[in-house]
């Protein structure tokens, strides 16, 4: 009985959060927010050194060959840090493949993707707030066209993963054209979505698509919500700190117990959010049976958490927390990624509630 | 209980009627004015007819009418329905010049109070600095007598309009070596010089509302002080006898509401029309309770104040009330508008009010507008300070109490 | 343009207020919670004295001849002082046979209301909280057979007001027979309630009963309201005084921002339900479109606010709070009775969602 | 990660089996005996067997078990499964002992362990008195050397099972002119004198579970105290390195919710089955988000503590977020139960965890009692402080660095 992570995840964690806090510091993750692009490929390269594009890909196909607990792991430090760039839907991506595709097509994308060369993204969302398998509406024929809304970086992305009717998944290769995309405003500057429009495009079916569709979007509200406690964990940091230091009627703040009551009140909120998100991602490794209720369970748990603290965060911080310069709003508006990628939580609350028989 | 204006107000409406439909939109040679042009001489008929500028001596440029809230408000109802330009507001109208009719000298009432009225010359309101938030007494800009003139030195921060000011009214610690509340007085700064910059804040919404301004060597006369040396704290607090007229602003606590609903009409959640969602609906209906109560609780409000009447602590929570509510709405349009949450927002006021049907983006922008609620003039823990302390009673804070 | 009570009303608060003072302080309520009847005859007496047994009868009928508002007011001073005892059902039973009864049963019963000489009472209730006009069921046809729920004070009632399928009333002496009652062991000590059996009870029938069911359960949530905001606002003061007196740490509890922002937190939600409870109560006096909705929402509002207030008063007297000895308990059940009786404040939210067109 | 056991503890499991298989329930002849010596006999088993009284040292009645929480949480499932009794719980138990193991004089530990974790004799812990609720240290209740005795005077509060106990572990002031906590001493006192008297506080909810305890000259010999004169604030908190067999009780933090979804699934709300009702669906859901994020938090701290590693500030959380929950299960549970919220109240646990199908009055109680949980054992308020100043390193309160 261990209910813990192990020495090598330890390790690992301890790696990205060194990589993070060299390569790219708040500072940095702030020049990118606001840069055009949102992507910095030296940054997306150092992920790539250390092999983290391959994380949960096969050790035969140039992954690191870990599971989603690690890159779980990997995502809540990437969520501490705000990292920019196109890490979660590149893993979406690998795990799609990975789940659903022929032997030809795990040769052929999987190497890529680990080592970098080929950035995956994945498109799942239709008008109206439709993300699950079960709304998808693009009929793949061979071709696709048709649109697909909020795409992890997929005016950059060489391999997308199209959602398609009856729950499938498709590959399109951007280069093959017949992919229009249009960005789109997103509020969180750290991950940037575009909406696609499919004209003709060439299209491989997954062959495993329909099975491996719930998964991936499983494991796409695990690393949600393992980024929303990271970023929520940095909330907390970041108003205990300006407790600690803004002084007013001659002490810190902190010495309120205004102010005292309401970061504790975060933190009770915040810190068990790290033990159910190991706990999501281990079910998805180990106990199919609980994997799909828990993920929905732990999205919209810990992305209302997340939300929730980034506002007390803003708060805590008074006026300089509503400010463009103030690294609190980065946060915020991560949380409103994470919060309604793949569907709010209200949407996997009733989920959840579905899934047990209620 | 009389919720009607009754008899006597009717007849002063339709006084109200007869001279705006006479005289705005204005027509003839006048139509073809420039816009500040037209709005100026309707502002001066507005004053002879003694609808504007009703507190203020006709000496100063008002039209020193007794005070009548009930008045004022049929005056806001007519004025609003012909879209007709009202008082300016703004901390010169609402701030300073009730600041100078109290404890301003004669020259400085005859200078600046007419003009401001008009909206000829315009103020920004010196009061924040970066250090001093809650904790305002602990201002640190500095003013030292140099001959005839003050020279100023310091911050100054969340300043609103500074960037259009002509005159800023600012609190400045002239008397280093008096304790914190005594040692600053209350400046009129010209903005127009050298010595003043004035840096936007961009906020998080995206958007430009706030200011800092820097002092670096900034002059004024020696003279342009309001109150004497060192009384600037209870300059700056002076009661303010102004008239409220925007006070009784009927459906003013519920105007989030009917855009709520209409969001829920329109949206959907798990596959059935929002509106439909019994949760939607508790949760619409609960915060209608609220507001509600707020709503009566201004009418309450506003009554006394025409019977001249103290309505007691009531009058302590509206902030706070209003601040709270106004995340409860912001919250319930996020869970409202589905994916549309990833977007940056749209052009919704960032006080949190969309008072009519928006697009989705505006209620992103109303999500985090509503934090400015909890933060500005006077955050939401201070606001629960004074409605603890002065409302109900309890003592000071400890630590409060070491810092005065 | 007035939203304020009039000088009348104050002094007839005033007049309640000492009355509930003099003859009634929390010692005296205290013994008669804990006694068998939950009534006192002489504390009755003295009410009908002053004339607030007729508060809302017309002066035709020997009653005062004032209005709901009038009567909400009543309310709220009795609730600020738990006063127990029958009021609440007698007066909606007197408005039920002012506004619902034929010349010859306002004339038989609303001055032996209003003078006391008969103490009156409603039934609603039927089994699964089944409150509202359009859900009873019980057929009135000269005589009554069936059960009856949460009757206050039935078993010594001497008119019982009873609601009917399709919406209808009916006047049920319980002198005439047929009548067995039952008594609920309820929370509300102040407040007795009995289970009503009609076993061929003879009945008269209110001829415009259907027309006044809907009014007369509006004006009983007004008052319920009105009651639980004089019982917040007692509950407020009650935590309020402890802050003041309970010593930690050689201060005050006061003293401690933690409490003091919770105090404060429940003076804003306290205070402002006045002046909802007074507008809902002039609604049904004067804006008949407004009425029905109003008092749906205001009960809802004002019961739910009270209940939590009566919570966080027990929370903020800590230990002693949670005692029987201490009087916040008899608070707190009249909270459980106000926010329960005529259907919870979900029930009325739902109400209102429908009568808004939503 | 791995939450199977591993095949050593199944082993081990196996063994306990076998054990229980043998000795619970008790057969033949021990079968007719009064239960009391049932339980007596097997516990006495329990211990040979190494299985009870495991961080017990053999000398004093325990079976001397190296700490193994992952061996003691199958002797927990084991144990309930088969019906068979635990460890005693309790204040004698769990404080008394482990302070008189690390603390106490040997003929201390000789004559009261053993019959304290055999249940012979029983303990009421007398820490809390009226005036001295969050801030422990300011006690009043004196004790005064008389010769060989200590001579006590004053009232204890909120004492549980005072009415049972037989002897008290209690904080009395003994050094009066030394400051708050230096003035403390930790006596043991017979409860079976004339100087004691017990009275019944009766809560809200109509039970009695607590007791005010009233010493008038009450007496206890010389050497009835642990560790030296004025130690006693720091014995009282001595480090418990008890094994905390307990501890991982898995499915502990979610054992409400069946009867939550029970109790929705027979509820009607607006007409129609609560279970069916979106925003039940959705508090559901949102409160075993809350559950499960305590749960596994638990058994991260319960592997901590196997691994002799800190778990950190988590540990100082689980009782704020208990209560909590607990509040929020409650409050749903009012939602439910329609117009039985106006019953007064059934049997349910007053701590607010029913954990099977119950009656609708049964959440009444439940209703009632969440609140002691905010309450007992250290207010919400002093825990926020604790997860504060001890788990963020927030500085101490202003005012409560004056009181110390």
């Amino acid at each position: 009985m261990e209910f813990d992570i192990s020495e090598e995840q330890e390790l690992l964690q301890g790696m990205v959060r060194q990589l993070v806090e060299n390569e790219c510091p708040l500072a940095r993750v702030r020049e990118i927010f606001e840069g055009d692009s949102g992507h910095d490929p030296e940054l997306w390269k150092s992920l790539i050194e250390v092999g983290l594009a391959g994380t949960a890909i096969p050790e035969e196909f140039g992954g690191a060959g870990l599971e989603l607990l690690d890159l779980a792991l990997v995502s809540e430090t990437l969520g501490n840090g705000a990292l920019p760039g196109p890490f979660f839907g590149h893993s979406l991506a690998g795990l799609a493949v990975l789940l659903g595709g022929s032997d030809e097509q795990k040769k052929t994308w999987l190497p890529r993707l680990a080592m970098g060369d080929a950035i995956g993204s994945v498109a799942f969302a239709e008008e109206g707030s439709s993300w699950q398998p079960e709304e998808w509406t693009l009929q793949a024929n061979g071709t696709l066209s048709g649109a697909k809304k909020h795409v992890p970086y997929g005016s950059i992305a060489d391999l997308i993963v199209v959602g398609t009717a009856d729950g499938g998944l498709a590959l399109v290769e951007r280069s093959g054209g017949g992919v229009e995309t249009e960005p789109v405003d997103g509020a969180d500057r750290t991950r940037r979505l575009d909406d696609l429009i499919f004209d003709g495009a060439h299209c491989e079916i997954l062959p495993d698509g329909q099975r491996a569709s719930g998964r991936v979007r499983d494991a796409g509200l695990i690393l949600l919500a393992a980024d929303a406690y990271g970023g929520a964990a940095r909330c907390l940091e970041m108003a205990v700190d300006y407790a600690n230091t803004r002084q007013q009627f001659g002490v810190t703040i902190g010495h309120f117990q205004g102010i005292k009551h309401q970061l504790a009140n975060m933190a009770i909120r915040v810190d068990p959010v790290r033990f159910l998100c190991w706990y999501a991602a281990h079910a998805f490794d180990k106990i199919p049976d609980e994997s799909e209720r828990t993920a929905a369970l732990t999205k919209a748990h810990a992305t209302s958490v997340f939300m929730q603290t980034a506002r007390d965060t803003v708060e805590a911080h008074g006026g300089i927390g509503f400010t463009w310069e103030c690294d609190v709003q980065i946060l915020f508006k991560r949380a409103m990624f994470d919060r309604a990628f793949l569907g709010a939580p209200a949407v996997h609350r009733e989920r959840a509630a579905v899934l047990a028989g209620w | 209980m009389d919720l009607s204006y009754g008899e006597e107000y009717e007849e002063f409406r339709r006084e109200v009627q007869a001279f705006l439909a006479e005289s705005w939109p204005p027509r003839g040679d006048e139509a073809q004015l420039p816009q500040n042009e037209q709005i100026d001489r309707f502002r001066e008929r507005g004053v002879e007819a003694g609808y504007l500028s009703r507190s203020i001596p006709r000496k100063y440029g008002g039209s020193e009418q007794e005070a009548d809230s009930s008045k004022a408000a049929v005056i806001g109802e007519e004025f609003r329905r012909a879209g007709a330009p009202m008082d300016l507001l703004g901390g010169g109208v609402s701030l300073l010049v009730p600041t100078l009719l109290e404890r301003g000298e004669e020259w400085q009432k005859e200078k600046f109070i007419k003009p401001t009225i008009r909206g000829h010359i315009r103020w920004c309101q010196g009061y924040s600095e970066p250090g001093s938030g809650s904790d305002l007494a602990s201002l640190q800009t500095k003013g030292e007598l140099v001959g005839d003139e003050w020279l100023i030195n310091g911050q100054k921060i969340w300043t609103t309009g500074a960037q259009f000011a002509d005159y800023c009214f600012c609190l400045v610690r002239t008397e280093p070596e008096q304790p914190k509340h005594a040692g600053i007085s209350y400046l009129l700064i010209d903005m127009h010089q050298p010595g003043v910059e004035v840096r936007p804040l961009k906020q998080m919404t995206g958007n430009s509302g706030f200011n800092e301004v820097f002092f670096t060597d900034a002059r004024t006369p020696r003279d342009w002080i309001v109150g004497k040396r060192g009384e600037g704290w209870l300059v700056s607090r002076t009661t303010l006898k102004h008239e409220r007229s925007g006070l009784i602003n009927v459906g003013q606590a519920t105007s989030q509401l009917p855009a709520l609903v209409d969001l829920a009409r329109r949206s959907t959640r798990n596959g059935r029309p929002a509106i439909e969602d019994p949760e939607i609906r508790q949760k619409l209906a609960e915060v209608e309770g609220f507001m509600l109560a707020n709503e009566y609780s201004l009418r309450y409000r506003a009554t006394k104040d025409i019977k001249g009447q103290d309505p007691g602590r009531i009058q302590l929570m509206a902030k706070l009330i209003r601040s709270d509510i106004g995340q409860e709405v912001a919250k319930l349009g996020m869970e409202l508008i589905g994916d549309d949450g990833l977007l940056a927002g749209g052009a919704a006021s960032e006080m949190g009010r969309p008072d009519g049907p928006q697009d989705n983006g505006a209620w992103v922008t109303t999500y985090m507008g509503s934090l400015a609620g909890a933060i500005a003039a006077g955050s939401s823990n201070i606001q629960r300070n004074i409605i603890g302390e002065r409302g109900l009673g309890l003592p000071r804070d400890a630590a409060a109490q070491r810092g005065k």
